[in-house]
């Protein structure tokens, strides 16, 4: 039962780790891009919520707006300052480097804005209960649900809409697509900011599930967004989204089976053999292999 | 139609095109061939916007499309295929066509049909431009699993898709089987038909002698000889830059 | 003596190359043509080694090469230049031809071709301040510096007016040696009967075919 | 010399070396999160050959590069057909397994009648070397300095000659480095293997200046920064990762007012910067411009 129990939990904390996952599948398999201040946005965007609590006076949901709004506009300034100028194919770790760069910046205004190291994050107030012997934390629940439907509206966009169309076929070949007449560096922008809608809805569920927050929330949302989006296959989103359960499920597991202080090095390990063995990941083999191919043009 | 003047490209002490003036008109197929590197491709990808000219203007319907940015230039009507062929290969046949559309002018829907692009009008027209290019029962395929022939015609397909008035085909025959290279030619002239107007840049003779109303030879970035298929076979001046020089003038297949 | 037997090659299910077969001595100079598309620059890539051949053998002085890297099959002295030149865009011409040189006797050979090439006022720039007929004998003399078996010349005169196109022409006539095997892909007929002594035509699915004397107008 | 000042510059020194480390790798085309497990791995074992072992400093920091250059090779060897994003990530993993062994490396020994050695997350304490020698901090820092001039003289040799270049090559365009008949995976892993050398070493340098150790210390947030450096400063010569250094640790840490805001400027300089600079502010072309400069000059 208590197998049961754990897998349960892992499932709902890893579709919060799903949305993480996603974000940076986005941007990694739209853009070929890593944002690193990511989890900096993240915390941004909460710590934006929290100081403005007392001010809007809107309660918990006040949080879940201001926390979505802030992440989407950190997200598009990053995109603006570290991602529009290294367009071009030689640019991804320049990218990756002035990304670093704000990521120190965020974490800066975020702490001057909470100046201390924990504060409380209110969340929705849902009963828990019990469904036979398996206990049911209300809260999570609805974040499993809201979950859930973000990735489908996600998909939605994706696959049925035309700006789902630009956007993949922006992934697939983007000079065709500028030449085509997609406006490629609007589309960029868009993706970031999807990222960052995403990012902050998972960035408010998971701090309402814990009850506060950390200056250490930022790094620790890019580990987990990156780890989920590598386990499932770099770029691929359907493999962010199963990345991001698995990743929730060897935590709780391995949390359970051998202690708290192995929870995080079981992840990593397991990523690390998953780039060894299987670099394309459990689903993005594909991206892998036309990049690889991609460097290998003569 | 299109215009060029004095058109001209340099990169870096490499004179591409050198001096270019051509004129299309209305309804005609109109061919640029000339031997490699002389610099048919380069005035393809500045008629679209991929080079900025150096120096030199190109008016389509009287408008300057050196002000348009590369990704505005289908707006402003003009369409082309590529040499190496590009499609997007993780979409399906359906979505790459869709991908390009652009409403005939004046029957222009509205944004919700155009944000789910699934008007059975719109569905009629594609399927019409799919049954076109032969593709009829392969509008759920993903384009990267086309044969090579299918694909070439998937891309002119895209191409129309946009309704242009100025459709590019650069080296539509390259690599095509003398069979391939017939059906091409139907289907150009098929086009030609229907009204559209076509810039065909082209070393196989087989088609552009057959396809083309006039046509322009270049070298070295210059036009050498202007004219119809007969002229220009009988030019002196070409027989000499071009079929003594080039590979083979016999359209790949000796 | 440097040959390719049996050459089989297919991308994602389709034949680009089947059975091509070909054997140079040293100091021959071929010319390979053929329509876009045929396989010509695949063929270049096995060749070289950066592309594996799904079957067939690669041979160099009874050596076989066929399953060796890249990096392999240049040290073996099976040299190459590429379509669009392609040079570093963090060093300067005259370091960049340096590392080509390892040997001093390539050093010495190297500073020769230099100084004949007129590249010796080009040595500091970058490659993408240098004029492409530059770069191309560049190139060139990156591949010769190290005396190779066989150096293979991808579309060399892309990009080159006719004038230019004699002067490398010339250039490579003159500077290629005894020992050295060419091969050059190419599309300009008049350049390539300049610099090859016979000329194979790619066609598709059918191999190389012998092109003689009829096309010399 | 004011003592704080003093340490500031020695700080400055010991992060030159994880800066450089990272710098080694990018040369090679490859971004490493990574480093600041070979400078930790350096400073346990240099910490443990001086403490625990007694021995000479000259060898507790030969061992700590040794340490450190194994574990990259280890790395390298692993991640031989990762590029890209694929390597950094892995570089990230292997740092924090190697962050968590030494989370859990416990071998406290009685020396001189004091418990000393690693012991779990609290560290390594009490390396007392630089008290047993009566180092004052500017001694250390002189022998800090020396030991990144000797580094950065084996390094201006290296750019000499053909092997960075070819590392260069490699990192730039390795199709063409195979042309020119150069192994690219040969020389990644010696360059990766080097890289670890350096970073041990300076991390041995930095436990004996710290007196103490602990797993925390060594971070991905220490190892990114270092890589912020070496991209910052440029890939084109190695004085760029130092002016890198200089930069951030030097200029904006030492203007006490800002600290609090340190990083706000920090951060968006380094990105407005690259925007303009995006290879950095010493790129390989200003070198190059630099030295023909200088040879035309001296001709």
């Amino acid at each position: 039962m208590d197998m049961l129990q754990t897998s349960i939990d892992g499932l709902m904390i890893g579709s919060t780790y799903a949305l993480l996952g996603l974000s940076f599948a986005l941007v990694f398999g739209i853009m070929r891009r890593i944002n690193l201040a990511f989890g900096a946005c993240l915390l941004f965007g909460a710590s934006l919520a929290i100081y403005l609590e007392p001010i809007l006076g809107w309660g918990a949901w006040g949080l879940f707006v201001v926390t979505i709004v802030g992440v989407a506009l950190a997200s598009a300034y990053v995109e603006r300052l570290c991602f529009a100028p290294h367009s071009k194919r030689h640019g991804a770790v320049t990218a990756m480097v002035a990304s670093f760069a704000v990521w120190m910046q965020l974490d800066e205004i975020s702490s001057q804005l909470l100046p201390q190291r924990t504060h409380a994050f209110q969340g929705i107030e849902v009963p828990n209960f019990w469904w036979g012997e398996i206990f049911v934390r209300g809260d999570q629940l609805l974040h499993f649900v809201i979950a859930l439907v973000s990735i489908l509206v996600l998909y939605l966009l994706l696959y049925k809409t035309r700006l789902g169309l630009l956007i993949r076929a922006t992934a697939d070949s983007p000079d065709t697509a500028h030449l085509l007449g997609a406006r490629v560096p609007w589309l960029g922008f868009i993706i970031f900011l999807l990222a960052g809608i995403l990012g902050g809805l998972a960035a408010f569920m998971i701090l309402s599930a814990d009850g506060y927050v950390t200056p250490l929330f930022g790094l620790w949302s890019t580990f987990k967004g990156l780890i989920a989006m590598i386990i499932g296959g770099v770029g691929s989103l359907m493999g962010a989204v199963i990345g991001g359960l698995i990743l929730g499920l060897v935590e709780t597991h391995a949390g359970a089976v051998l202690g708290a202080e192995f929870r995080d090095m079981v992840t990593f390990g397991l990523v690390f053999l998953v780039l060894i063995i299987r670099p394309g990941g459990l689903m993005g083999v594909k991206i892998y292999r036309t990049d690889s191919l991609a460097q290998e043009r003569v | 139609m299109l215009e060029v003047r004095n058109l001209v490209k340099h990169f870096g002490g490499v004179r591409a095109v050198d001096g270019l003036d051509f004129k299309i008109q209305q309804g005609e197929v109109f061919g640029l061939i000339g031997p490699n590197g002389s610099g048919k491709s380069t005035t393809v990808n500045l008629v679209c916007g991929v080079f900025a000219p150096t120096d030199g203007e190109i008016l389509l319907d009287g408008i300057d499309l050196g002000a348009i940015a590369p990704h505005n230039r289908v707006d402003a009507g003009v369409a082309r295929t590529f040499q190496n062929i590009r499609l997007f290969s993780e979409l399906t046949v359906w979505q790459n066509l869709w991908v390009a559309w652009r409403d005939q002018p004046g029957q222009e829907q509205g944004w919700v049909s155009n944000w789910f692009g699934r008007s059975p009008a719109r569905r009629q027209e594609i399927q019409k431009l799919l049954e076109f290019s032969g593709l009829g029962d392969k509008a759920d395929h993903l384009a990267g699993n086309l044969a090579f022939g299918e694909q070439r015609r998937l891309e002119l397909a895209r191409a129309m898709a946009s309704k242009p008035k100025l459709i590019l085909l650069d080296e539509p025959a390259a690599g095509m089987n003398s069979a391939e290279i017939k059906d091409l030619c139907q289907r150009v002239l098929a086009m030609k038909e229907m009204g559209m107007t076509v810039l065909l840049v082209e070393h196989v003779m087989e088609l552009v002698m057959n396809v083309t109303d006039r046509i322009t030879v270049l070298n070295f970035g210059k036009p050498i000889a202007q004219g119809t298929p007969i002229e220009i076979q009988n030019n002196k001046l070409v027989q000499e830059a071009y079929f003594g020089s080039a590979e083979n003038a016999h359209g790949g297949v000796s | 003596m440097y040959s390719l037997q049996g050459i089989g090659k297919s991308f994602g299910g389709i034949d680009v190359l089947r059975d091509i077969s070909l054997t140079l001595k040293p100091g021959q100079r071929l010319g390979i043509t053929g329509a876009n598309g045929v396989g010509k620059s695949t063929l270049i890539n096995i060749a070289t080694g950066f592309l594996k051949p799904d079957s067939g053998h690669i041979q160099l002085n009874n050596k076989t090469l066929t399953h060796q890297p890249a990096w392999a099959f240049a040290q073996a002295g099976i040299q190459r230049t590429f379509q669009n030149t392609r040079f570093l865009t963090t060093a300067n011409l005259g370091e960049q031809l340096l590392l080509a040189a390892r040997a001093p006797e390539s050093k010495r050979r190297l500073t020769k071709l230099i100084e004949l090439s007129g590249l010796q006022a080009s040595l500091h720039l970058f490659p993408d301040e240098i004029p492409l007929p530059m770069l191309r004998k560049a190139e060139v003399i990156r591949g010769l510096a190290a005396s190779p078996e066989v150096l293979f010349l991808d579309e060399p005169s892309a990009g080159l007016t006719t004038f230019e196109l004699d002067q490398f022409g010339v250039f490579l006539q003159q500077n290629l040696g005894q020992k050295t095997a060419l091969v050059v892909v190419e599309h300009r007929f008049d350049f390539m009967l300049m610099i090859t002594d016979s000329v194979v035509e790619m066609q598709l699915n059918r191999g190389l075919v012998k092109r003689g004397a009829d096309v010399k107008t | 010399m004011d003592m704080y000042l003093a340490s500031v510059l020695t700080n400055m020194t010991l992060i030159a070396f994880l800066a450089l480390s990272a710098y080694l790798v990018l040369v090679v085309g490859e971004v490493s999160f990574g480093q600041q497990a070979f400078f930790g791995i350096g400073a346990y074992i240099t910490a443990s050959a001086t403490a625990l072992a007694g021995a000479h400093i000259f060898w507790g920091l030969l061992a700590g590069a040794i340490g450190g250059a194994s574990c990259a090779l280890l790395l390298g060897l692993l991640t031989i057909r990762l590029s890209g994003i694929y390597f950094a990530i892995s570089t990230l993993c292997f740092a924090e397994l190697l962050r968590f062994f030494l989370l859990h490396l416990r071998f406290t020994q009685s020396v001189d009648g004091r418990i000393i050695g690693p012991d779990g997350p609290e560290g390594f304490s009490n390396i007392r070397w630089i008290f047993e020698n009566h180092y004052q901090v500017t001694d250390f820092l002189l022998l800090a300095v020396t030991c990144l001039i000797i580094l950065l003289i084996v390094l201006f040799s290296l750019e000499r000659s053909p092997i960075m270049l070819g590392a260069r090559m490699v990192g730039n365009d390795p199709i063409l480095a195979q042309s020119q008949g150069l192994n690219p995976t040969r020389y990644r892993l010696s360059f990766i293997t080097l890289s670890g050398a350096v970073a041990g070493f300076g991390g041995g340098l930095f436990a004996l200046f710290n007196t103490h150790i602990e797993p925390a210390m060594f971070g991905v947030m220490l190892g990114i920064h270092g890589l912020a450096y070496a991209v910052i400063g440029g890939l084109g010569s190695a004085v760029g990762p130092l002016l890198g250094v200089f930069l951030d640790i030097g200029l904006l840490e030492s203007i006490r007012p800002l600290a609090a805001y340190r990083m706000i400027i920090f951060g968006g300089l380094v990105a407005f910067l690259l925007v303009f600079r995006p290879e950095g502010i010493i790129s390989p072309r200003l070198v190059s411009r630099l030295k023909s400069r200088w040879r035309n000059r001296h001709v």
